[in-house]
């Protein structure tokens, strides 16, 4: 067995502790660094970049004639960042590197400051990432709003048109960075460790590093409007982006500053789970979010690299005058296509996958049944994953390149469709002669395979070629992306934060506000996103603020959900700050009756997490037996007994003992 | 092995689950597709104006077909079972079974199944793909896949931020803002751009190809009915994009014949002073009024050049200014 | 804290984040150049008189080197805009200054006038209907509505002339310029109409389409057709 | 539960938890050491799909004109700069598992000097090529290339300095039971996992400079 198999290896030494070598003083809790530094900081280095950036480049010939300094743009903009994180503190540990001190031990901060400094914890840093996603889907939100605002008529005009595409491309941009985080930073930062039985994050500083990056690519990406907005919507198409105002500086920093962020998440998430497994999480007994999350993982870390060296290329364009992008100068405007969409494609199931992820781990708890092909659903996961790298021309069907690739990228297409089919699977099985409760989470779990089915079925009208002559470009694609990203990842969001926010605050959510909230965000969503698909195929192209009078009927019946939509997100902000901040009461320690590890441990959760590393028996889906197989023994007393008509049932710990484990070896071995 | 445990709730026999599901799905499933396909179909669009549009249609409608079945599966199926085994109704707690965690039969049907739906989808959309000549969509410079009609007249999209205009070769290169073509003749359309990515879609007509730099992106279609036709760009462009349409017209041949002719003699002086025709230009990457790059970077290449290198004067005006 | 304190802290961010958004989509977002009114106290029937000048660079504000036109409103001062109010159905004689140098142009096609009344353009008197761009001083600008499918090229003034305008916008009438008449119809049905310059002018950007090509009061602008 | 067999699984003791997380430490080096390899061939990757993109679309007959490149006189003295610090620091790691940190550590630093100066000459070079940045594909990647090169060898020169420092560092505290090279001290056993992740990198550095270079001055 694995267990002996590690006894015998070299421990270091016996009984004792890990030595933490020649430790770094920890600062002071008053005087050290927080947000307050790094902004100050942040804001002396765009001063300086700026200055520099004016002082050499504004005599270039087209710098002078265009009154546009892209140097000093990008120069500010990425010193600023330097200035944040140096003045976060993320940097001091890197430049104590440099002379050969050992990291500071991770102790335990207290107080409400720990949310405002560089924490090691990833519990806080959890926290932290609820609050700036939060920010980030707000700030889109209201951009959202703003150009539904302008899509009431079809011929007058609330804003300018340029006005009008710097707020769509604004509006995407942050949107789609918030959506390669929204999991991966809030819940998975807090649960991963506490689902797969570890007391930390494998990296703890990567893991402040991809939130604080993720902090600043959310101010420089804001700074797009002042530097005059961008007009090239989310994707950034050159040659349009080469000649874009100073607000694409933004976008191409902010994506690469958002860009290294999302691979260090990655990187951390995919070696966490490979190497802080609990004696006895074998592959088998994973949660079904901690396979979503190593798919992403894998994305996150593969496919964000092609993205930042495009921005790169972006960067040289517009500022060194490179011309990878200009046709006439021996570039391609093909090149950037191919660059962005072989990040973007995997890049969307970056943003589907965790999602699929919370309603598995949601489902079986509210329906007291074990997850129905578990097996199926993983290799699903990982089939998504995997085939997310061979399809990015389906974005490119009409635009001239490899026409003789179509089948085959049409083919690759469409078989993702069976992996994702596999999740449907899984929740068809699970849902079948179960005893379902409608809390606010399953509702919300429920509602994502409610949206996603017609997000994915709409997807497959996209990967056929011929159909897609229509619906490329159109509102369509709009509608059916909407219906994937916001139907599914948002919706598993909110479920997931529902879900959990009982463990991680300690608090619980006023029920009959979380109600309201999710049956308006889940009817007016539809009702936005659903016209759109109709106007799509009408013959209304993306992003245009002009349209055709015969559709204004269906786009302001969208606009009026959307507002709807809008408001339903209110109610959840005016619950968010009454339950967790205002008037907080406190969370029984496993409420929805779960048998996830993350359940068993006390509320709050200590800062270690498992006063001892559990030893995991079981997968955490033995519902529905007579004496419910614990999933760990964690050593101490389990907090709460699991299921919740199972009866007695010794305490976990008890039970240890007597469980006959299969001979799979313990889960770290690497 | 699950019934045994079923029946403690009401005392009547566990009903059959699975055949009734399957009944709803299969009656359902039985009114919503003919529904669809002859109430709803002949409408969806874009119409039958061209071959690629009624292409386009049917894939569309075919696609639906197969989609609506598997909808109304899962809403029923969600249905079915949220209303039956919701806790409410106070049944009994589920209990393990051999295959509530996995159930082999299951599992394989449901992957054979997609796989084969999925497949056939496939076979499906290259066979509508190949047959009609690239259904309509942009093939790039040198289609593969080509129209069966000898006649072919190729008519050449160009893109400029922010308008499309048209030119005709075959009627000596005379370039129109306005889209004429002929019913029942089969078009080449030839997309290009003189700066960034645009997109032609033309929506009636089934057509739609990305206008790229330097680029002769082609696509085909055979027109089956006079009407008028909506073009728009479908491409972010920059701060015109959603103005950047206009409209075009299918005409009889004859009409069409007449319209070119009298287009091409009364356009005669102002072709003269267009670039000869070629299936893509280079235009300046520099601008009218002083340059991006600076003016001694290298020449360009020999293709045909939309706009003169000539920006000294206007370069040295900005500065003066 | 009490819990009366924490709502009010709350109540007060949730307030100043109102205010904010409040704050950047009125007074940021929305904010665009003024609009030129020649259609109040219109005379139905009377057609509408309008000047117009094109500038090499404003020499002021935000762009200073960034080429423009100007709109001279009803009393008769300049004012730097693209946005004009016209009655609807209603003949629009232009008066345009012109102070830029020309250049060929990209799409020589844009050389043709057109959509004017009798399609054509009076040059300093002359009336012409299409301008070689090749020869002589070139085309500065064109005054386009593509979607009337109106398009006027404006001839450019010889960059290298003693009196070229170099001062701040508006430029006098000693500097030298071409006088541009024409006239054209407002449509019938209410709207806003895009209106823009189709020569690359935009100094130091790519394909010369960027910065005043892209931004509203530069080379761009709305004819708000009221009835 | 203590009396279990050792067929049983059952809790770690204390002491065992160190060890595990000890060899979780050293498994995450390890594995975040290749990762972090396959995250930086993909930037690489990026490039030479741009590098090969634009030589075959070779648009307006601008790949590459009057067979200009960049000055292989300072190009080849990068690359071999670069190549021989990767081997030398390999062939110091191999001495260091036979227990020679002395060994490495003299390596190490001239690796660590080589690095910097092909850094720096990789900056350099960039002042001086015959050809503006935006005149051909060929320039634009080359640009491209020299910016992405100098970061690579800048983070194998950072993580091969912090390396050595820590071992002069570490070398009092674990000088009893065999220095850095042989220690059992945790710290001594996560700086070895992390020098022979650095060693791949560095090595990985060296590859990538090959590759790039037969693309950018030999195969022109």
């Amino acid at each position: 067995m694995a267990i002996s198999a590690h006894e015998s290896v070299d421990v270091g030494r016996p009984g004792g502790t890990p030595p933490p070598g020649a430790a770094v003083s920890q600062r002071s809790a008053w005087l050290g660094q927080h947000m307050g530094t790094a902004a100050l900081a942040a804001v002396v280095g765009y001063t300086i970049g700026h200055y520099v950036g004016s002082s050499f480049a504004n005599g270039y010939e087209h710098v002078a004639a265009s009154g546009q300094n892209d140097v000093a743009n990008v120069l500010a903009l990425t010193l600023a960042v330097v200035g944040w994180l140096l003045g976060s503190g993320a940097l001091n540990y890197p430049m104590a590197k440099l002379v050969g001190r050992e990291p500071a031990p991770e102790i335990e901060e207290k107080g409400v400051g720990r949310y405002f400094r560089y924490s090691l914890d990833h519990k806080v840093v959890a926290m932290q990432y609820v609050i700036a996603v939060l920010l980030f889907l707000f700030t889109g939100g209201l951009l959202a709003m703003a150009v539904r605002t302008e899509l009431l008529s079809p011929t007058t005009h609330y804003f300018g048109p340029g006005t009008y595409i710097a707020i769509v491309s604004e509006h995407g941009t942050v949107m789609m960075m918030m959506a390669t985080s929204v999991i991966t930073g809030p819940i998975a930062g807090w649960l991963l460790p506490l689902m797969i039985g570890s007391r930390r994050m494998a990296f703890p500083r990567v893991e402040a590093f991809s939130l604080w990056t993720f902090i600043a690519g959310y101010m420089v990406i804001l700074t797009a409007l002042p530097f005059g907005g961008f007009p090239t919507g989310w994707t950034g198409y050159a040659p349009l982006q080469t000649q874009a105002a100073g607000g694409m500086d933004s976008y191409l920093v902010g994506f690469v500053v958002v860009g290294s962020g999302m691979i260090a998440a990655g990187f951390n998430i995919a070696v966490t789970i490979i190497n802080y497994r609990a004696p006895g999480m074998t592959w088998s007994r994973l949660p079904i979010f901690v396979w979503s999350l190593l798919a992403v993982a894998s994305l996150l870390a593969l496919a964000t690299p092609t993205l930042a060296t495009g921005c790169l290329f972006g960067i040289l364009d517009r500022t060194a005058q490179t011309s990878f992008f200009v046709d006439q100068h021996g570039g391609s405007s093909f090149l950037w296509e191919n660059l962005f969409w072989f990040f973007g494609h995997p890049e969307v199931y970056i943003m589907a996958l965790p999602g699929f992820g919370i309603v598995g781990e949601i489902l079986p708890v509210f329906t007291r049944k074990p997850l129905f092909g578990y097996r199926v659903g993983a290799a699903g996961m990982l089939g998504v994953a995997l085939l997310s790298f061979f399809v990015w021309q389906h974005h490119l069907f009409q635009s001239g390149i490899n026409p003789d690739m179509r089948p085959l990228f049409m083919l690759t297409t469409e078989l993702i469709s069976i992996p994702t089919g596999f999740i449907y699977l899984t929740a068809m099985g699970t849902l079948w002669k179960s005893k379902i409760r409608f809390e606010v989470p399953m509702l919300f779990a429920l509602a994502l395979y409610f949206n996603f089915l017609l997000g994915g079925i709409s997807g497959v009208y996209l990967s056929d070629v011929p159909v897609n002559v229509t619906v490329h470009g159109s509102f369509f694609v709009m509608a059916h992306f909407h219906y994937t990203i916001m139907g599914g990842l948002i919706f598993a969001f909110f479920g997931g934060l529902y879900f959990w926010l009982p463990k991680m605050t300690g608090k619980v959510m006023n029920k009959k506000l979380s109600l309201i909230h999710f049956w308006m965000m889940f009817i007016f969503f539809n009702a936005t996103f659903f016209p759109l698909f109709i106007v799509g195929l009408l013959g209304q192209p993306r992003r245009v603020f002009e349209y055709a009078q015969r559709l204004q009927g269906l786009n302001d019946f969208s606009t009026i959900s959307a507002y709807l939509l809008a408001s339903s997100f209110i109610v959840f902000t005016i619950n968010f700050a009454w339950s967790i901040f205002i008037d907080p009461k406190p969370a029984a320690s496993n409420p929805w009756d779960s048998l996830g590890l993350e359940w068993q441990v006390p509320t709050p959760v200590p800062f270690d997490n498992f006063e001892r590393i559990p030893l995991i028996l079981a997968d955490p889906y033995h519902y529905g037996e007579p004496v419910p197989t614990p999933v760990a023994d964690l050593g101490v007393p389990a907090v709460a007994l699991a299921g919740s008509g199972a009866g007695g049932g010794s305490g976990p710990s008890g039970l240890s003992g007597a469980v006959v484990v299969d001979g799979e070896g313990r889960a770290s071995d690497v | 092995m699950s019934r045994q445990h079923a029946s403690t709730a009401n005392g009547a026999s566990e009903p059959r689950h699975a055949r009734r599901v399957v009944a709803m799905w299969l009656v359902a499933s039985a009114i919503v597709d003919p529904l669809f396909y002859f109430v709803a179909g002949p409408h969806m669009p874009p119409g039958d104006m061209t071959s690629s549009a009624a292409g386009a249609q049917f894939d569309f409608n075919v696609l639906t077909m197969a989609a609506l079945p598997v909808i109304v599966g899962v809403w029923i199926y969600g249905a079915y079972t949220l209303l039956t085994w919701r806790a409410g109704r106070g049944g009994p707690d589920p209990v393990m079974t051999p295959t509530s965690r996995s159930n082999i039969r299951i599992q394989t049907a449901w992957i054979g199944t997609t796989t084969v739906v999925v497949l056939s989808a496939f076979v499906f959309g290259t066979v509508e793909l190949v047959v009609p000549a690239g259904a309509g969509g942009g093939e790039g410079p040198q289609p593969i896949w080509t129209p069966t009609s000898k006649t072919v007249l190729p008519v050449q999209v160009i893109g400029q931020q922010w308008k499309f205009t048209y030119r005709y070769p075959t009627y000596g290169g005379f370039e129109s803002d306005k889209l004429v073509i002929p019913n029942d003749t089969t078009i080449a359309f030839h997309v290009t751009s003189l700066d960034v990515i645009h997109d032609f879609w033309a929506y009636q007509l089934g057509v739609k190809a990305d206008a790229n730099p330097g680029t002769d992106n082609v696509a085909f279609t055979t027109t089956r009915a006079v009407g008028k036709v909506t073009v728009r760009c479908d491409e972010l462009c920059g701060i015109w994009h959603g103005a950047m349409y206009n409209y075009g017209e299918v005409v009889p041949k004859a009409q069409f014949q007449q319209w070119a002719t009298s287009t091409e003699a009364s356009l005669a002086s102002a072709t003269k002073l267009l670039p000869p025709f070629a299936w893509s230009y280079t235009p300046s990457a520099n601008g009218a009024g002083g340059s991006f790059y600076p003016d001694n970077v290298d020449a360009f290449s020999k293709t045909e050049v939309y706009g003169a290198g000539a920006v000294s004067a206007k370069t040295a005006a900005s500065k003066s200014s | 804290m009490t819990r009366s304190a924490r709502l009010g802290i709350f109540s007060s961010l949730f307030a100043v984040a109102i205010g904010l958004v409040v704050f950047v989509s009125m007074a940021f977002l929305r904010s665009e150049p003024p609009t030129v009114d020649f259609a109040t106290g219109h005379a139905a029937g009377q057609p509408v008189d309008m000047t117009l000048q094109t500038v090499g660079a404003v020499g002021y504000g935000a762009h200073p080197t960034w080429v423009s036109y100007l709109t001279k409103a009803p009393d008769g001062h300049w004012s730097h805009t693209t946005l004009w109010d016209l009655p609807a159905d209603t003949r629009i004689n232009v008066t345009l200054d012109e102070y830029d140098s020309g250049s060929p142009l990209r799409n020589p096609q844009l050389g043709r006038v057109y959509g004017t009344a009798g399609n054509v353009e009076s040059i300093n008197g002359k009336d012409v209907s299409l301008v070689n761009a090749t020869v002589g001083n070139g085309v500065a600008h064109t005054f386009s509505i593509p979607t009337l499918g109106v398009n006027v090229p404006l001839y450019g003034v010889n960059g290298e002339a003693k009196s070229f305008c170099s001062q701040p916008a508006p430029c006098p009438l000693t500097a030298e310029h071409n006088v541009i008449t024409f006239s054209f119809v407002t449509p019938k049905q209410t709207g806003q109409y895009p209106w823009q310059c189709f020569v690359p002018c935009g100094a130091g950007f790519l394909y010369g389409n960027g910065g005043p090509m892209q931004t509203i009061g530069y080379m761009d602008g709305f004819l708000k057709v009221v009835s | 539960m203590s009396d279990a067999s050792t067929s049983t699984p059952r809790l770690l003791d204390r002491a065992e938890e160190a060890a595990y997380e000890l060899r979780a430490q050293e498994g995450s080096i390890w594995t975040g050491s290749r990762l972090l390899i396959g995250i930086v061939a993909f930037v690489f990757a990026s490039l030479a799909f741009a590098y090969f993109y634009l030589r075959s679309s070779n648009n307006s007959d601008l790949w590459r004109p009057h067979g200009v490149t960049a000055p292989t006189m300072i190009g080849a003295p990068i690359f071999a700069i670069v190549v021989a610090s990767a081997l030398l620091n390999m062939f110091g790691t191999l001495r260091m598992r036979k227990g020679q940190s002395v060994d490495w550590e003299v390596s190490g630093w001239i690796a660590v000097g080589g690095l910097l100066l092909a850094t720096a000459m990789q900056i350099w070079e960039l002042t001086r090529l015959p050809f503006f940045p935006g005149s051909s594909g060929y320039s634009s990647t080359f640009i491209g290339w020299a910016a992405l090169n100098a970061t690579l060898l800048l983070t194998s020169a950072y993580w091969l300095e912090t390396l050595l420092a820590r071992a002069i560092r570490m070398r009092r505290a674990v000088s009893e039971d065999g220095g850095p090279a042989r220690s059992a001290a945790p710290p001594a056993r996560l700086f070895r996992a992390s020098l022979e992740g650095c060693s791949q990198y560095v090595l990985f550095a060296a590859f990538v400079n090959l590759l790039f270079w037969v693309l950018f001055y030999v195969l022109v």
